[in-house]
């Protein structure tokens, strides 16, 4: 992949270059643009689905999508920490298993206002394991995660004895099903998440950090960075916001089952990721750029159910448009470069 | 001969209807053979590849019956062949088996025609309606087959939707109902593969408040069973399995086979029952220890 | 002598006694001890890989000495486990191979470890505003929002620069920190350095500039093969003795011109005709290369040679003019058209654009040429591969243990010597060099200045860009002075502009236009 | 990942001093064992198995294992080439399932002769697309082959009409279940893709870019290699064995669902190519390494099922294990380190 890095960095310098006379508030502007990434191909997939089907744009469907998007988000934000530092987390799917079960089963016992809390700790839990293997023991990510989405999988299934756990009179229904002036709960929590996200990366010195461990981990240890905290905190993230989706997933359905919860979110939630322009080799990327990511996912799978394709033409659609919307992405930057 | 361990392969063991099956034939292993038996279940997840390495590996580890739900009914058969080979007795549940020893299964077309013949009767031979649709495979595949059986037989019916795939679980339900939903303003009822899809299905119509449509469904689980009694849901109607009595059957006509008893039809077709809000005070329900 | 210093002086700021470091299979490091007071500088030098590097890790954190070896600062016995207690003791290190984030800007890197918070927030205006001093000291042409990626490895040596001067350190440690700075940036550093000098710093300067020792050290102390060697003090250093201390033996001629002595030239060889990126970095720059020439190619830094030289090899787009090579017009469009007509270009930027560093010195010297000595449909000729990577390293004194070493475990001046003999091994009609020896030690500075001599002894066309003054002044036949993008003249030759570091700064500073 | 990667570099890197003083021969011993990696821990657990279940190593049980492993083998050696460029091929499981539909569909044609050689063509038509989007239009290959999973997968179940292609009498059947010489055809057919792999890695000219293309895409643009050209062989050659593996899946199953088949395969041949030692960041890692990581992965499969463990704990110890045997081995380099 580094070959495209090498291109992407040619194309910043040249962008940058071009600034050189200009003033830095049009700078700014030039890096706004550069955030909102994949933003015009969004709008355009919008925009197509609104002619094609005279449906998608309405207020009844728009908050159906953002609904269907907002775990995605969620796991996706968490994963943008992780790929910052140049790491990768296969287990949030399955973490996200874990705790929807235990905030359901939770929700079932005499303890039931315990049940978020504990979700989110156990969520957290999982992701404190991973961080400390890839901080501490220095594992690659890829295995810690892959072996931690086998193992967590299966303590999915043993928390909830192997059936759906179901509670019809879930306590935290709310948050699935609920609106704060007209603007369903789960929307509102996927965004309270990408900002509080934004806020760190962009503006806390931990932040600065991520990026540097990302960008060189060698010149982040010498620089006295301590590169295990980093690791550390991105993966506890990670694990805590899987949590997250678990509680609103849970919420959403009322129920959780183990063994089918979640599987291959994790591909999703690090194809938002990409698409939203950060790059696999850590310390490149943005919150935006995820946020928007995952919002074409979730537009791509309401679209395409809108317009009545059969779902072997889904298939096939969805993985063009996608490889279609990385390319335009390519095209759109080297035209900026030119200009 | 002795019966000390069995093995299973079945099609997912997310869903709970699979380890009904499971459980049956836990109970009925103790009921032969004590504490002696052992029943090892894996989920073949709806590869046939990884089933046929299940079934290899069952072979190795010695197994007296396995107990297969085949992902593919025809496409099985060499891998039923080598089991039988070792000596091994194979029993087919819930699917059919091609080469099986025997085979114990609901009759799924029947369970779709029932589901649907008792939303052709609510509408009264009029009105439109959305199959959720799932993962292709011959059960579900027989549901739908027995479920567009009888509504095209109604001119008065229209099927709006039957290709979306609700990947038999509830979130998926939820999702593709939700887009469906939007996309038909005028629904009279769904059809929802089995019951997840269909608790699926309810969540988003009530979700959207489309509170003018009934949901009809396939298996009556314990969670369907409380929703049709209290009467909160948009299900109306759900036939009903017994997994847990499948299995039962399945391994005691097995033992029979690996004892030389070869039985007067290896091949039981369990009728659905069609569950309804009126019938389910009589309903006993999935089978259970 | 050295007890009538410590009188005079007072306890040593730093001293290090009885380091040793052992590298599975290699003593980098023997017993060596360093003294080093505030207020003055201490240069240290010795051959490539003698482990003046491997030293001074030691004390930054980086690297763990072996038990045995005591580190004092001012008389107190500290200890070293990290690079964070390295800094907690004062100590701040400019790193031979460059460490700095590419993905962050030039204030980021200057504060890495270090930020500035107001609150809960990271201050970024307030580390942009500190750091725009020592920028402007330093005299660089970009401000502290640019991001790294898009600096030339001399700027980011100058942010590397300005980092550990920033960090008001007490102590700081400069390895090789103008091995890509022309004469201007290098004064800019000097200044610096008399600055901090004045300030009450110590500093420790690594070098294999003999001018810049000269110029800087109060005291100089030699390593060889991982021993201390001794020490030299102010009116002491002169440059056999230095020489003597290093290699252990005299060095007859430094700079070797023997190519060429009548001054009568070839045939032009490589005839590059307004090229240029479209005026970005290169405005259209014409020349002529003759065969058996060294031409020389100086500027300061970011005067785009090394644009120009990757126009010509065609690792850029050219947005216009032509290029005719050995009398055909090459269509060089890749690297690779460039390598099959007989071009070959030694990058800068070693470890970023030259070196396999994960590969052994086998594959690395032969990178070049696999497929010409390949065996039928691309099997790899073994024998030969071994045969030229053990040829270049007797022949460029490569301190290597086998060729089947990988390249990383190497000294950078090491790691040059094999990236020159990749090049070499490609037998091309004309050779780019960028900065050649960067990083590179004396001993081996004079094998490589006469292999350039050889190279145009056998009639090859050899173009040299090098921002170490003496160096161009002492192998080129001509030289050609960037500016801005431009080739604003040239020195030497016909020109009856004498080769001398005057009429060259002339040109590059553009007092002569 | 790169602090790993790093801290694997240095141990590579203080590996190699060792030599120093020591002969050739046995510095060549001393990277043999460095190529084995992961075959003490392979051993361990084979052993392990052998002790709990007394029926691991038999004769019956060993041709089992290898045959269940050669096709994930044949697939992680594919898997191999790409990573070593520092890409990745996630459209491996959907490729095999196209190919497996298209060998069964086209054997119950009259010219089921073409059933095999049309299979490995459409694998490599896949793969070159992947590799020319990588290659050409330079996207990152996560996002491409996602895609192209995705998209691939629609294609599969649109060969295969969306049900399973069936052949009882499948004229290469031979190949999942024939054996020459008392070997299983697939395994013959697994080491011999395995052989090939290592001599074009170790002896061609080729093997030498694909590892320098990996390890500095720029150092290797600048020595005049065609680094497109090296992205579309390893994504082709990625393609073909992806094809090949359907081959042999349908030989061994002789038939094909292009919905189910080889769903997660990708998973299991990364996770073979890691546990091999080869690193995400590319040019890092051997093929041995590979065929012994995806070894672990089918014995642990097999001997759990032999011990008769229920399948949530297989789930949880398959994970665990697959973490223990990273850190083993980290522990086992740094012991080698320090010797
Ligand atoms: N990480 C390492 N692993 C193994 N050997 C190393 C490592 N770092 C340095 N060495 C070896 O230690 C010796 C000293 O290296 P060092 O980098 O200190 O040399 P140096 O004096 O700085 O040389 P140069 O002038 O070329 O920079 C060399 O033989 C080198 O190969
Ligand atoms: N690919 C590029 N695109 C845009 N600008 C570049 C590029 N490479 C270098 N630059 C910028 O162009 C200027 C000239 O750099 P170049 O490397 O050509 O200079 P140079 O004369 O070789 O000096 P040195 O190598 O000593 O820095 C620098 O300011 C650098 O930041
Ligand atoms: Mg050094
Ligand atoms: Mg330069």
């Amino acid at each position: 992949m580094s070959e495209q890095e090498t291109a992407a960095k040619t194309a910043d310098r040249e962008r940058l270059q071009l600034q050189g006379g200009t003033s830095s508030r049009s700078a700014q502007l030039r890096s706004l643009i550069q955030a909102l990434g994949m933003l015009p191909v969004l709008i355009l997939i919008c925009i197509g689905f609104e002619y094609m089907t005279g449906r998608f744009i309405s207020s009844r469907n728009i908050p159906i999508v953002l609904q269907q998007a907002s775990i995605n988000i969620v796991l996706a934000t968490g994963m943008t920490f992780v790929i910052l530092t140049g790491g990768i987390d296969l287990a949030v799917g399955a973490v996200l298993a874990v705790s929807a079960v235990t905030a359901v089963a939770m929700s079932l016992s005499s303890l039931s206002i315990l049940a978020i809390p504990l979700a989110l700790l156990v969520g957290l839990l999982f992701g404190c394991i991973n961080g400390a293997l890839v901080a501490f023991l220095r594992l690659p990510p890829f295995i810690v995660t892959l072996g931690a989405m086998t193992a967590v999988r299966g303590v999915a299934r043993l928390v909830g004895q192997d059936t759906t756990v179901f509670n019809p009179s879930l306590p935290f229904a709310w948050i699935g099903n609920a609106k704060l002036l007209g603007v369903p709960w789960l929307i509102i929590i996927a965004l309270i998440v990408v900002l509080i996200s934004w806020v760190i990366l962009r503006r806390t010195v931990l932040g600065v950090r991520i990026y540097a461990v990302g960008g060189n981990p060698d010149a982040a240890r010498l620089s006295g960075i301590k590169i295990w905290a980093v690791l550390l905190f991105v993966y506890a993230t990670s694990g805590l916001l899987a949590g997250l989706g678990g509680v609103m997933s849970a919420a959403r359905t009322y129920s959780a089952n183990g063994a089918q919860l979640g599987l291959a979110y994790e591909l999703d939630a690090i194809a938002a990721v990409i698409l939203g322009g950060t790059s696999f080799v850590g310390g490149i990327g943005t919150i935006m750029g995820t946020l928007i990511g995952a919002l074409i996912i979730a537009v791509l799978s309401n679209g395409l159910i809108l317009m009545q394709v059969s779902e072997i033409w889904q298939f096939i659609i969805k993985g063009l448009v996608i490889i279609i919307a990385v390319t335009l992405d390519r095209y759109r930057n080297k035209g900026a470069a030119r200009t | 001969k002795e019966l000390t361990s069995i093995g299973a392969t079945l099609g997912s063991l997310g869903n709970p209807f699979f380890l009904q099956i499971v459980k049956g034939a836990e109970k009925k292993a103790k009921e032969i053979n004590g504490d002696k038996v052992k029943v090892t279940a894996v989920s073949a997840d709806y590869d046939l590849n990884k089933q046929f390495t299940q079934i290899d590996n069952f072979i190795a580890s010695g197994v007296d019956i396995i107990l297969l739900n085949a992902v593919d009914p025809t496409a099985i058969a060499p891998a039923v062949k080598r089991a039988q080979d070792a000596g091994i007795v194979v029993m087919a549940v819930d699917v059919a088996a091609a080469g099986a020893d025997g085979t114990v299964m609901t009759d799924n077309v029947m369970a779709g025609a029932e589901s649907c013949q008792y939303i052709v009767e609510k509408l009264e031979g009029e009105g439109n309606v959305i199959i959720v649709n799932g993962p292709p495979v011959s059960a579900i595949v027989d549901r739908v087959k027995g479920c567009h059986d009888v509504l095209d037989k109604n001119t008065g019916i229209k099927v709006l939707s039957d290709n979306q795939n609700g990947k038999g679980s509830r979130e998926g339900g939820l999702e593709v109902t939700s887009g469906l939903l939007t996309a038909f303003d005028q629904v009279d009822a769904i059809f929802g593969i089995n019951d997840p899809t269909s608790i699926g299905a309810d969540l988003a119509a009530k979700q959207q408040g489309r509170t003018d449509l009934f949901i009809t469904s396939v298996d009556g689980a314990p969670d369907i069973a409380n929703q049709l009694k209290d009467g909160s849901s948009l299900i109306l109607a759900s036939a009903s399995q017994d997994p847990f009595t499948m299995a039962e059957r399945a391994i005691e006509i097995g033992y029979g086979i690996m004892n030389g008893k070869k039985p007067d039809n290896p091949i039981v077709l369990l009728p659905p029952e069609l569950v309804t809000r009126d019938n389910v005070g009589a309903y006993k329900g999935w089978t259970k220890e | 002598m050295a007890d009538e210093l410590q009188a005079e002086l007072g306890v040593p700021t730093l001293e290090m006694r009885g380091i040793s470091k052992t590298f599975p299979g290699v003593k980098a490091l023997n017993g060596v001890e360093l003294k080093a007071w505030r207020g003055q500088v201490l240069s240290l030098m010795g051959e490539n890989g003698a482990g003046k590097s491997t030293l001074m890790k030691i004390l930054s954190g980086a690297y763990q000495a072996d038990a045995g070896g005591e580190i004092l600062i001012d008389g107190q016995r500290i200890h070293i486990d990290g690079p964070i207690s390295a800094k907690a003791h004062g100590i701040a290190i400019i790193y031979q191979e460059l460490s700095l984030a590419p993905n962050l800007t030039v204030a980021e890197n200057i504060f890495m470890g270090r930020e500035l918070s107001k609150s809960l927030f990271v201050d970024r205006a307030g580390m942009i505003e500190a750091c725009r001093d020592v920028l402007k000291r330093l005299g660089t042409t970009f401000g502290p929002e640019t991001p790294v990626s898009v600096l030339s490895i001399a700027e980011r040596q100058l942010v590397e620069i300005a980092r550990a001067v920033q960090s008001g350190a007490k102590i700081i440690v400069m390895d090789e920190p103008t091995t890509a700075l022309s004469s201007r940036e290098t004064e800019g550093l000097f200044a610096i350095i008399r600055q901090l000098r004045q300030d009450g710093i110590a500093i420790i300067y690594i070098s294999h500039r003999m001018d810049e020792i000269y110029e800087l050290s109060d005291r100089v102390s030699v390593l060889r093969d991982g021993s201390y060697v001794g020490t030299l003090e102010k009116g002491e250093i002169d440059a056999p003795t230095l020489v003597r201390m290093m290699v252990g033996r005299e060095l007859s001629s430094f700079y070797t011109k023997d190519h060429d002595p009548d001054g009568t030239r070839g045939p032009v060889v490589l005839e590059v005709e307004g090229i240029t990126d479209g005026g970005r970095r290169v405005h259209p720059s014409s020349f002529k290369l003759h065969a058996g020439e060294v031409l020389g190619l100086a500027g300061l830094v970011g005067s785009g040679r090394t644009e120009l030289a990757r126009l010509i090899y065609g690792v850029d787009q050219r947005a216009g003019g032509k290029i005719v090579l050995d009398g055909k017009p090459a269509p060089m469009s890749d690297p690779k058209a460039s390598l099959d007509a007989g071009l070959a270009y030694l990058t800068e930027d070693r470890k970023g654009q030259g070196l396999f560093l994960d590969m052994s010195v086998r594959d690395n010297v032969n990178l070049g040429v696999i497929d010409r000595d390949a065996h039928g449909p691309g099997f790899l000729n073994l024998t030969s591969a071994r045969k030229r990577a053990i040829q270049a390293i007797l022949g460029l004194r490569i301190r290597v243990a086998s060729a089947a070493v990988n390249v990383g475990a190497l000294s950078g001046g090491n790691q040059q010597k094999v990236l020159l003999s990749r090049w070499l091994e490609t037998n091309p009609k004309v050779l780019i060099l960028d900065e050649p020896t960067r990083g590179v030690d004396i001993g081996a500075k004079s094998e490589i200045y006469k292999i350039i001599d050889d190279l145009a002894k056998r009639g090859l066309g050899v173009l040299v860009i090098s921002s170490e003054l003496p160096e161009i002044i002492g192998i080129c036949d001509r030289v050609l002075v960037m500016r801005e993008g431009r080739i604003e003249g040239e020195v030497g030759g016909a020109t009856g502009r004498a080769i001398t570091q005057e009429n060259i700064m002339a040109f590059a500073t553009g007092i002569a236009a």
